[in-house]
């Protein structure tokens, strides 16, 4: 359950926008339910006041949208999750907005639920779904009200969650901290501990669901291109929907390639798969070699930094010595 | 090829042809005066296929497998190995040691160079 | 020759400075390799794209290798240390999803190194060969 | 669609006899595109290019496919044939089936197969192939010669000659180099100093030249004619245009235990000193490592006596940045360290040297004013016995020395033995050789001169080991001819020691991105045609960095690879490579992927107004490449995400149509 509420998030936005730091405020809009919600932009304290929802399925990284936004006419107000600020953060690495129009309030994170999960619990008919401190309430059609312990239906990403540091703002709405936990490569580990035959087979299954939907892509901070390859039919690789198993294999390899080195694993890739493809553990297997071979980095710690892709050592791993090696050690 | 220089070259893995005639083996070979036949040429006349003049040469039994030549020579041919190699060949030719490894110790005197014992321990204690 | 004998489509890819000039000079020197590698030349092996890679897996290739300059001596200064990293991670990254990972290879060969390429070429055929046929990557539509 | 001719070449049987050159032009034919197909004997010959633009006017081709021997031999002459017909010359490509078919498969079957595949290959990249013209750049109307040797002077001096800028960077506080060091020349025995220091005068007077002396380079940037060399002017804590070179605080310095290095440490100098009197800059250095008043703070006493008052114990490096269109290395050689060699005693006992100290031993401005005396007890030595091919002709498995034959000890070895002989007829002096190699004008008759005029013992075979005993040295080794092992009572002995690559000679090569080969010697562009060329342009070789040499090899290379200088800078621009890349500002995200990763900083950005689909306008940051700088290597298209970045002449589109011809 979050600790920051939608009141003091509309409050800090009401009082920037009356004292005149930003024209408007990115967030998200209430839906017809409470899981069903929608990023968008406020210009004005009714608005939020109307419309601005913020619950534990509030999960949206918004930096991305900051690099159509940002352009707009004043400053925009975003609030940075840890996991949206090291997007953030990246993202002004690539030149992909003005920092100057934006102005940055972080607030920390406790986690969010994954609808999913819950869905997975009830055959159908959910009416609505309510957060009250550990617990949350799900009223459904069928079975009345039920209860579950939050930390059961965390999403995947906040379960191992990286960090709680907040890597970018203006000013912090909450504490910030610095507590991480080490446990997002353990699926990863378990992948490699594999024989390839297992492995083949475990991502031909999950892949093979893949119905080319793009929302991975879309709502993925990495992929910002102006024109994505798959869109593009002079990269010689455009691809707009899949035919078959090696194109399922073609568009993730590349995707995760492309973010590689540049992805902060903020995981919302596999949050919005609607085919529950565990697509973080590619991104994560780039980030755990790139750990291990050339030394402990995190996309968006700090603006500037250099990609381990555009880098090197004279010293580097060789091929030959680096494939495999996760799964020997 | 000649049976015998194909053995002798398995059994003491040398290459003869890297040779480059050079001498040095001979120049640093400490028993050089003893020898009727000196170790370069060894090399040279299993390169050239004589190996029965050297089996019946008292020359195998004068090197001492100091291994002086191996290490100085410039070329990696280890002309010591050779020797080895043909007093290999007559020792399995005539299916017997002319030694057994007990009377050994009878033989020893105070003069005996050590590498000599070293290098009759080493053949004896296989 | 067997007829069933099978013959791994190798694609190699090679930098003009040194690989290509290695494969040349195995050439001069006649120095056989099998005629089932066929190699693209690229500037520097940093011109490589992991799509082509990819691309090559899709359209049948069995195996694929990248040959460039040693570390140190790249034409460009420092083109083959981005393709160390970049193909260190994409090759890990394919084994990773249960490509064998003796279908990929990068070598360096340079210039001097005809004997090398040679080798290099030998063995890696016969280790493709070993593994058959690449159907993990392949795209069927691509076989008639 | 491309009307597309191919070629087939049939390099009288080079490719003939294991491909079915008929069957490849026949087979070519039903490729898509392509309009024309034949065979030729020699498509290089004149005829053979003829057949090409008969064919090209014929069929009004649009693309070349030329099944040939490698790119590497003949692109650019058929690109030429292409050009001289008014197609682009970057509308041809090569398919390689000599060197990388017909020369390593031997059945025809399987050559012709395969030659078939490259062809197709090559067909589906001309397909794709764009028009392109190269750029152009300037040419920067200076020359760096990196080393003071005989072989960096020679350079500079003929390239100054031609009217041209040049520099010299030395890393010693004077320009001599080895052959400074050296007492007579072989075979006409000419004095060294008499011959080289003129030189070296000669080279300092000249308006064109300036030598950066005990100086180093530290960084290069750029490319061929626009080179960007960072050198480093170490402090010698002396000012360079103030001294006189009077060598009064060398005479005054208290500090008189430093190993003298020009003498190869055979007697000791000054903290500060002056190399030998004929250096060039004449002017004084202080060793910081021996220098009471740079190391405590005490004793000043150079400044006292220096009038001039050039002593400058502040000084510090100094980095100079300048511009080169092309760069010549000449860093020579040194002797190898005879660490690994026990045998002959080198560390142990004084009295055995190697040739180079020899030499300084019978120099009238070496430590002995040139009086043959022994290092151990100042003796004339009565046996001297020279030791050849010490640590040269090893096998690379023996752990120790070169492979290489060193080529310059026979000859040296001969004339130390003859002097010698001449100017000490009592001494006795045996030479052991393995092969005494002689190939050079006056060489063999200079050896058997040796012998025969001056009773030079020369003994075929190796000195197996040396052994100090007394004030003797026992010289043991085999006489091959005779069948006897020597035992020689010797005063002297002397190595006759490999020579190798001077060691900054890797670290240059790098920065020069030159490269080298086993050895650590340069390589040069082609073994027989392009021998004072690097493989990379503008990269020039000069003297013994590029393989061992005498001086009249190096002076004639030295002279070769400043007229190839000259050549380059007498051009006002150089046509660029066209194949450069490329980024689609429509498609950049401007994220500086790219220019993180170019080695030539040829990637800059500027933001760019687009209209966008809604009549807005949106400024964008996008990525414009400098085509005369980018020199083509591509890793700036594999960095960009989104593809906006394509190599021309490269494009992905043309490898991948590669890829798909091979795999089909």
């Amino acid at each position: 359950m979050q600790t920051v509420t939608r009141n003091q998030l509309v409050e800090k936005a009401k009082e920037l926008l009356n004292n005149g730091t930003v024209t408007r405020v990115l967030g998200i809009k209430k839906g017809e339910f409470s899981y069903d919600l929608t990023p968008a932009v406020f210009t004005s304290a009714e608005e939020l006041e109307k419309e601005f929802e913020f619950n534990g399925f509030a999960a949206a990284n918004f930096s991305k949208y900051l690099v159509k936004l940002a352009d707009g006419e004043g400053k925009i107000l975003v609030f940075l999750k840890p996991c949206d600020s090291y997007s953030f953060n990246q993202l002004l690495t690539e030149h992909r907005f003005n920092r100057e129009n934006v102005y940055a309030v972080g607030i920390e994170c406790d986690g969010f639920a994954d609808y999913k999960k819950i869905e997975e619990e009830f055959n159908d008919g959910i009416k609505s779904v309510e957060f009250n401190g550990e617990k949350i309430e799900v009223t459904t059609l069928y079975d009345g009200k039920k209860e579950l312990a939050f930390a059961d239906y965390m999403l995947e990403r906040c379960k191992n969650c990286k960090t709680k540091k907040i890597a970018a703002f203006d000013e912090l709405l909450t504490e910030n901290s610095d507590e991480t936990k080490n446990t997002r490569f353990e699926e990863v580990e378990k992948l490699e501990a594999m024989t390839p035959d297992e492995r083949y087979a475990f991502w031909r299954n999950e892949l093979s669901r893949c119905i080319r939907c793009n929302a991975c892509r879309d709502v993925c901070p990495a992929c910002t291109c102006e024109k994505c390859v798959f869109n593009n039919p002079d990269s010689g690789v455009e691809n707009k929907a899949i035919q078959n198993s090696f194109e399922e294999n073609m568009f993730h390899i590349i995707r995760a390639f492309h973010v590689a080195g540049r992805c902060t694993d903020c995981g919302e890739c596999s949050r919005v798969c609607p085919q529950h493809i565990p697509l973080h553990l590619l991104n994560r297997k780039f980030i755990k070699d790139i750990n291990s071979f050339y030394g402990e980095y995190q996309a968006g710690a700090e603006v500037g930094n250099r990609a381990p892709l555009v880098n090197y050592t004279k010293e580097d791993i060789e091929p030959k010595d680096a494939v495999g090696r996760g799964s020997e050690e | 090829m000649d049976k015998l220089k194909e053995q002798i070259l398995r059994t003491s893995g040398v290459n003869t042809l890297k040779c480059m005639r050079c001498g040095k083996c001979s120049g640093t070979c400490p028993s050089y005066d003893e020898m009727e036949y000196h170790p370069h040429q060894f090399v040279y006349m299993v390169e050239k296929g004589e190996i029965e003049p050297l089996m019946k040469s008292k020359s195998l039994y004068k090197c001492l497998s100091c291994f002086a030549c191996v290490e100085r020579c410039p070329r990696n041919v280890e002309p010591a190995k050779i020797v080895e190699a043909v007093r290999l060949m007559v020792i399995r030719q005539q299916g017997e040691n002319h030694l057994t490894a007990n009377d050994i110790p009878d033989l020893l005197d105070e003069d005996m160079p050590q590498q000599a014992i070293v290098s009759a321990f080493r053949k004896y204690s296989k | 020759m067997q007829v069933n004998e099978f013959k791994p489509k190798i694609v190699a890819f090679c930098c003009n400075w040194c690989s290509y000039a290695g494969a040349d000079l195995a050439g001069n020197n006649r120095l056989n390799y099998p005629d089932n590698v066929k190699i693209i030349r690229v500037p520097c092996s940093c011109r490589v794209n992991p799509m082509f890679i990819l691309r090559a897996f899709q359209r049948g290739a069995d195996g694929v290798i990248l040959c460039g300059c040693h570390p140190g001596d790249c034409h460009y200064t420092s083109g083959n240390y981005y393709t160390r990293r970049r193909m260190a991670l994409l090759f890990s990254m394919l084994e990773y999803l249960g490509i064998e990972k003796e279908r990929t290879r990068v070598e360096w060969v340079s210039a001097a190194e005809g004997a090398k390429f040679s080798a290099t070429m030998n063995e890696f055929c016969e280790q493709v060969a070993a593994l058959g046929e690449n159907k993990r990557l392949e795209d069927l539509r691509c076989k008639q | 669609m491309q009307r597309i001719g191919v070629f087939v070449c049939w390099c009288g049987s080079n490719i003939a006899a294991t491909v079915d050159v008929k069957a490849v032009a026949e087979a070519l034919k039903s490729e898509p595109g392509v309009v024309f197909s034949t065979d030729y004997q020699y498509m290089c010959s004149q005829a053979g290019q003829d057949l090409i633009k008969e064919a090209i006017k014929e069929h009004k081709l649009t693309g070349l496919v030329i099944c040939s021997c490698s790119p590497r031999m003949h692109e650019n002459t058929f690109r030429k044939v292409a050009a001289d017909s008014g197609i682009n010359p970057y509308m041809v490509e090569i398919a390689n089936i000599r060197e990388q078919c017909s020369w390593v498969h031997k059945d025809k079957a399987i050559g012709t197969e395969k030659a078939i595949i490259l062809a197709r290959a090559a067909v589906a990249k001309v397909h794709l192939n764009t028009p392109l013209t190269p750029g152009e750049s300037e040419v920067t109307k200076r020359a760096l010669v990196i080393g003071g040797g005989i072989a960096g002077i020679q350079t500079a001096l003929d390239i100054a000659d031609a009217g041209y800028k040049v520099d010299i960077v030395e890393t010693k506080p004077t320009i001599g180099g080895k052959m400074a060091q050296l007492d007579k020349t072989f075979p006409t025995l000419d004095c060294a100093a008499c011959i080289l220091t003129p030189k070296m005068v000669e080279v300092a007077q000249n308006e064109n030249v300036r030598i950066f002396s005990y100086s180093e380079v530290t960084e290069v940037g750029g490319f061929v004619g626009n080179f960007t060399v960072k050198i480093k002017k170490k402090a010698r804590y002396v000012k360079e245009d103030v001294c006189t070179g009077c060598g009064l605080c060398t005479e005054k310095c208290p500090m008189k235990k430093v190993p003298n290095d020009f003498n190869l440490g055979m007697n000791n100098k000054g903290a500060i000193y002056i190399p030998f009197a004929q250096a060039v800059p004449k002017v004084a250095t202080i060793d910081p490592n021996y220098c009471n008043m740079l190391k405590n703070g005490k004793c000043g006493l150079c400044a006292k006596v220096c009038t001039a008052g050039a002593i400058d114990y502040t000084q510090k490096d100094e980095i100079i940045e300048e511009k080169y269109g092309a760069i010549v290395a000449a860093t020579g050689y040194n002797p190898i360290s005879l660490d690994k060699f026990d045998e002959f005693a080198y560390n142990q006992s004084k009295d055995v040297i190697t040739s180079l100290e020899f030499e300084r031993l019978t120099n009238a401005a070496g430590p002995t004013n040139g009086v043959l005396l022994r290092p151990s007890d100042l003796k004339h030595p009565k046996t001297i016995v020279f030791v050849q091919c010490v640590g040269s002709r090893c096998s690379a498995d023996a752990s120790k020395g070169k492979e290489y034959c060193s080529k310059i000890c026979c000859m040296y070895t001969a004339k130390h033995a003859m002097l010698t002989r001449d100017k000490y007829p009592d001494t006795d002096v045996y030479v052991f050789y393995i092969d005494v190699r002689t190939p050079g004008k006056n060489f063999d008759e200079f050896y058997r001169r040796a012998v025969e005029e001056y009773g030079v013992h020369y003994i075929k075979g190796m000195v197996g080991k040396v052994i100090p005993e007394g004030d003797k040295l026992i010289v043991q080794g085999s006489d091959l001819l005779d069948n006897k092992q020597l035992k020689i009572e010797a005063d002297l002995v002397v190595l006759a020691a490999a020579i190798e690559p001077d060691k900054s000679a890797r670290n240059l090569a790098t920065m020069l991105t030159a490269s080298m080969d086993t050895n650590d010697f340069f390589t040069e562009a082609h073994p027989k045609l392009r021998p004072v060329e690097s493989p990379t342009a503008g990269i020039f070789l000069s003297g013994t960095c590029q393989g061992p040499k005498d001086i009249p090899e190096t002076v004639s290379q030295a002279g070769a690879a400043a007229s190839k200088v000259i050549g380059l800078l007498a051009k006002d621009k150089l046509k660029g490579n066209p194949c450069v890349a490329h980024s689609d500002e429509l498609m950049c995200n401007g994220c500086s992927s790219c220019e993180r990763v170019c080695p030539y900083k040829a990637i800059t950005y500027v933001d760019k107004e687009f209209r966008m689909p809604d009549r807005t306008t949106k400024v964008r940051r996008v990525a414009f490449v400098n085509e005369a700088v980018c020199q083509g290597c591509g890793a700036c298209t594999v960095a960009c995400p989104s593809g906006a970045m394509d190599l021309k002449g490269f494009k992905s589109k043309q490898i991948m149509a590669e890829v798909d011809a091979i795999c089909k």
